[in-house]
C-alpha cells in the first residue's frame, strides 16, 4: 500500500526550488534526480568533487575519471566545475548548499539521524555522512517508515550509533511525509490510501497529527 | 634542482617500513597506480595509509592489503574488500574512520600550515569521544589536528619539470590536498610535459609542494561503478 | 536561476548604509572597478571595507574614501594615500591592520565554514592582544575568527552565467578568497562567456559562491608601480 | 667603508642554494635577484600569489594584472604559477618557502624583529611581513648596521612594536655578517676595510666574537 522507493523519490523531488543547489545520498535520494520537475533548474553537488552532475554517459562514453560519490560513472552539463575534497566540504560546511537528501537506519523525534553503523556488524565507516547532517540547512531523509522486522524507524531516541545530532528537518517515507519540530514529528501527508492509525502505529516517537491529514500529490 | 625521476620504484626508494602515507584518491578514481604497484614490488610493511577508501580486493590498496604490508587504515570509508574485512576482524589490521570532510580538510590543514581546524562533522557521536568540543555562534565544534605524514603519493593528469601538477575532473578528489600536506610528495602523472608545458594559470598544485614527479605507465582506471544509460 | 545583471548599478543595488563589504584586489590589481564606481554614484556611507589595501588617492576604494563613504577600513597595507591618512588623523576614519595572511586565511574560513583559524602571524606582537593564544608543536599560533560579510565584490577575468569564475595572473590574489566569503557575492568580469563555456578543471570559483555576475566596462586597470628592463 | 645596498644584497645571494624556494621582501632584499649564482637555481615567491617571479618586462609589454607584492609590474618564467593569497600564505606556514630574506628596523639578540611601526608616525600596515617572520624556518635581515641617527639597529631588546619574536637567524649588514645565536649576535664576517672593534661599537646587542673574523668574499 505505501509508496515504491521510486515514487518516495518523486515526493521528494516536489521538495525542490528553482536554484536549488543539492546534495543527493546514495540510494532513494539518488532516484530524486529523475523527477526535478520542468521549469525548475537545480545543480547536483557530488562531495567528490562536482558541481552540476549530469545523468549516467551513454555507453562506450565512461569515463573512469569522471564518477559521482557512489562511485557510479557520470557526465558532466554546461557549467560544471571540478574540485578537490576540501572545497567540496567547505561549500556544505559555509551551508552552501540548499538541500541535503539522504537515506537513515533511525531518526529521532529531536532530529537526531543514525544512518552509518550498526553494533556487532562490519562497519564500513560514515563517508561523507557526518559532515552532510552536521553542516547542511535544509535535510530531508529517505527511507522506509519500518525496517524488514516490521519495527519503526521514527524514534523518541536512536538507538543506533549517531550521525548526527539534532539536524534532521523532514522526513519522507514510504508512508508518509512529516516535519521534525521542537515538539515532535509533525504529520504533513499520507501516502495514498494510508490511514493516519497506521502512520501512528508504524510511528515509535511522539506523533503530531493536526487537522486533516491530505494525502501525498504526484503530479 | 632536479624533481624528475625514471619511474615509480626510484620515486618511492625511500619508503620504508612503519611510515605514515597519504595516497591520492576517491574509490579507484585518480589512485598512483604506479607508486602502490612499486611498493608491493618492493614489499615493505606497517605502513599507516592514509586514503579515503581502501581499494578493492586486487586493486588499489587492496594489493598492499594482500601482502599484509598495511597495519592501519585511516579512512572515511572501506567498503568493497573481503580481504581488508577479514584482516580487521582477525585484528590483524587497525582502522581508523573519519568523516570524509574531516579527513579533507585534516590534509588541507597541513599544507595550509595550520596545526588544527574546527569542524561541526562527528560532534555529538562517537567520532567526538576524548576530542575537544568548542561552541562557536550556537554550535558545536570539533577541534581536529592536521595529519603528518611522511610521504604523500598522489596522481594528477599533467605534470611538468618543476613539480606543478594539474587534475582531471573528479579524479581531483584528495590529490592535491594529500600534494600540499605531504613532506616529502611523490606525484605521478600520466603526462609529463616539458618545462613550461602548463598555463600557470591552471596549475591546481604549485611545484614547491611536489618533490618528485614521474610520467606513469599502463594505467588501467578500473571504474568500480560502471553505470551507463541508453543511446536516446 | 539567473544570476546575470545588466550592470554594476543593479549588481549592487540592495547594498545600503552601514553594511560591511569585502573588496578583491592587491592594490589596483584585480579591484573591482565597476562595482566600486556604482558605489561611488549610489552614495552608501558608513561602510566597513574588508581590502587588502585602500587603494590611491584617485582610485579603487580611495574614490570611496574621496566621497567620505568608509567608516572603517580592514586591511594589512594601506600606505599610498594622502586622503587617507588625513581621515585617519583626524578621527573620521576607523582602521583595523591585519598581517596579510591572515587577512586571506579569515576570507577563506568563512568560504569553508570553518568559525575560526590558528596562525602564528602576529604571536608575541601587538596583534596578539586580548587574543587567544595556543602552543602546539612548542609553537604559538592566535585563533582568528572567520570574516562575516554581507556582501563580496570580486573581480574576475572570465564568469558564465553560472556564476563560475576564472581569475587571471596576479589579479586573482584575495577575490576567490572574497568570492567564497561573502553572503551576498557579487563578481564583475571582464569576459562573460555563454552557459558551459567555461572548462570544468580551470574553474577557480564554482558557481555555487556567486550569486550575481555582470561584464564590467571599460576597464582602466591602473598600474601602481610600473617597472620595466630595457630590451636586452 | 661598509658596503653598498648592492653590496649587502650580493652577500646575501651566496646563501642561495639550488632548489630553494625564497621570498624576497621589498627594499635591499629585492634586489638579491640580480646577484643569483651562475648555476644555484632558485624559485622566487612573491606572496601575492605568484611562484617563479621573472625579471621586469621589457618596456611596452607591462600587464597590469601581473605584479609582485611591491605592485610592480613584473613577468613569469617556464614553471611558474598562480595562486590565491590564503594558499600563498598556506605555503609559506607549512614551511615550503625555504628562505625568506626581508629589511628591519631592529633585531634583537634573540631574534626578534621590528620592521612595520613607528609610535608616533602614520603606519601603513604590516602586509605580509608577521606571517613571514612568524613562519619561515630560514630568515635573513638585510639591513644598514645603524640607522640615520647612528644608532645601533642591532639590540638587545628591540624598543620598537615587534613584527615577530625569536625568528631571525641571520642577518646581514653593511659591515658584518651576523648570527643569531641563543647566547647572543655571533660575528661570522666583516665587510671588507671594517674592523672588528668597528662592529663592536656599533651593536648594542651582546656580540660574540670568536677567533679570527673574515673579510665577506664577493666571488
Amino acid at each position: 500500500m505505501g509508496l515504491t522507493k521510486e515514487q518516495i523519490a518523486q515526493r521528494i523531488a516536489k521538495e525542490l526550488k528553482d536554484g536549488y543547489y543539492v546534495n543527493l545520498g546514495i540510494g532513494i535520494p539518488t532516484l530524486v534526480a529523475n523527477y526535478i520537475p520542468e521549469g525548475v533548474n537545480v545543480v547536483l553537488q557530488s562531495e567528490n568533487g562536482l558541481l552540476g552532475m549530469g545523468p549516467f554517459p551513454i555507453e562506450g562514453h565512461e569515463d573512469a575519471d569522471l564518477i559521482n560519490a557512489g562511485k557510479q560513472t557520470i557526465t558532466t552539463l554546461h557549467g560544471s566545475s571540478f574540485f578537490d575534497s576540501a572545497m567540496s566540504f567547505g561549500m556544505i560546511r559555509a551551508g552552501k548548499v540548499d538541500l541535503t537528501v539522504l537515506g537513515a537506519m533511525e531518526v529521532s523525534e529531536q532530529g537526531d539521524i543514525a544512518n552509518w553503523k550498526i553494533p556487532g556488524k562490519m562497519v564500513k565507516g560514515m563517508g561523507g555522512a557526518m559532515d552532510l547532517v552536521a553542516s547542511a540547512k535544509n535535510i530531508i531523509v529517505a527511507m522506509m517508515h519500518t525496517n524488514p522486522k516490521g519495527a519503526s524507524k521514527l524514534l523518541p531516541e536512536c538507538t543506533l550509533p549517531l550521525t548526527g545530532v539534532k539536524c534532521i528537518k523532514k522526513i519522507v517515507t514510504d508512508i508518509a511525509v512529516l516535519d521534525v519540530t521542537p515538539d515532535g514529528f509533525q504529520l504533513l501527508e499520507r501516502a495514498p490510501g494510508v490511514s493516519v492509525e497506521e502512520i501512528k502505529e508504524k510511528t515509535s516517537g511522539k506523533l503530531i497529527v493536526e487537522g486533516d491529514i491530505p494525502e501525498m500529490q504526484f503530479n | 634542482m632536479n624533481k624528475v625521476v625514471d619511474n615509480a620504484d626510484n620515486a618511492i626508494h625511500d619508503i620504508t617500513d612503519g611510515v605514515i602515507l597519504m595516497l591520492g584518491g576517491f574509490g579507484l578514481c585518480g589512485i598512483p597506480e604506479n607508486s602502490i604497484a612499486a611498493l608491493v614490488k618492493k614489499g615493505v610493511k606497517n605502513l599507516t595509509c592514509i586514503s579515503n577508501n581502501a581499494g578493492v580486493d586486487d586493486f588499489g590498496i587492496g594489493l598492499m592489503l594482500q601482502q599484509k604490508q598495511v597495519k592501519k587504515m585511516i579512512s572515511s570509508y572501506v567498503g568493497e574488500n573481503a580481504e581488508f574485512e577479514r584482516q580487521l576482524l582477525s585484528g590483524e589490521l587497525e582502522v581508523e574512520l573519519i568523516p570524509q570532510g574531516t579527513l579533507a580538510t585534516r590534509c588541507m590543514a597541513a599544507g595550509y600550515g595550520m596545526p588544527a581546524i574546527f569542524t561541526p562533522a562527528g560532534a555529538g557521536t562517537e567520532v567526538a569521544a576524548g576530542k575537544e568540543v568548542r561552541n562557536f555562534n550556537g554550535k558545536d565544534y570539533l577541534l581536529e589536528y592536521a595529519f603528518d605524514a611522511d610521504f604523500a603519493l598522489v596522481k594528477a593528469w599533467k605534470g611538468d619539470p618543476d613539480g606543478n601538477l594539474i587534475f582531471k575532473a573528479t579524479a581531483r578528489n584528495f590529490n592535491p590536498l594529500m600534494a600540499m600536506a605531504g613532506k616529502i610528495t611523490i606525484a605521478e602523472v600520466e603526462e609529463l610535459v616539458p618545462k613550461g608545458g602548463l598555463d600557470p594559470n591552471e596549475i591546481h598544485v604549485p611545484g614547491i609542494y611536489v618533490h618528485r614527479i614521474f610520467e606513469g605507465k599502463n594505467y588501467e582506471k578500473r571504474i568500480e561503478q560502471r553505470t551507463v544509460r541508453k543511446k536516446e
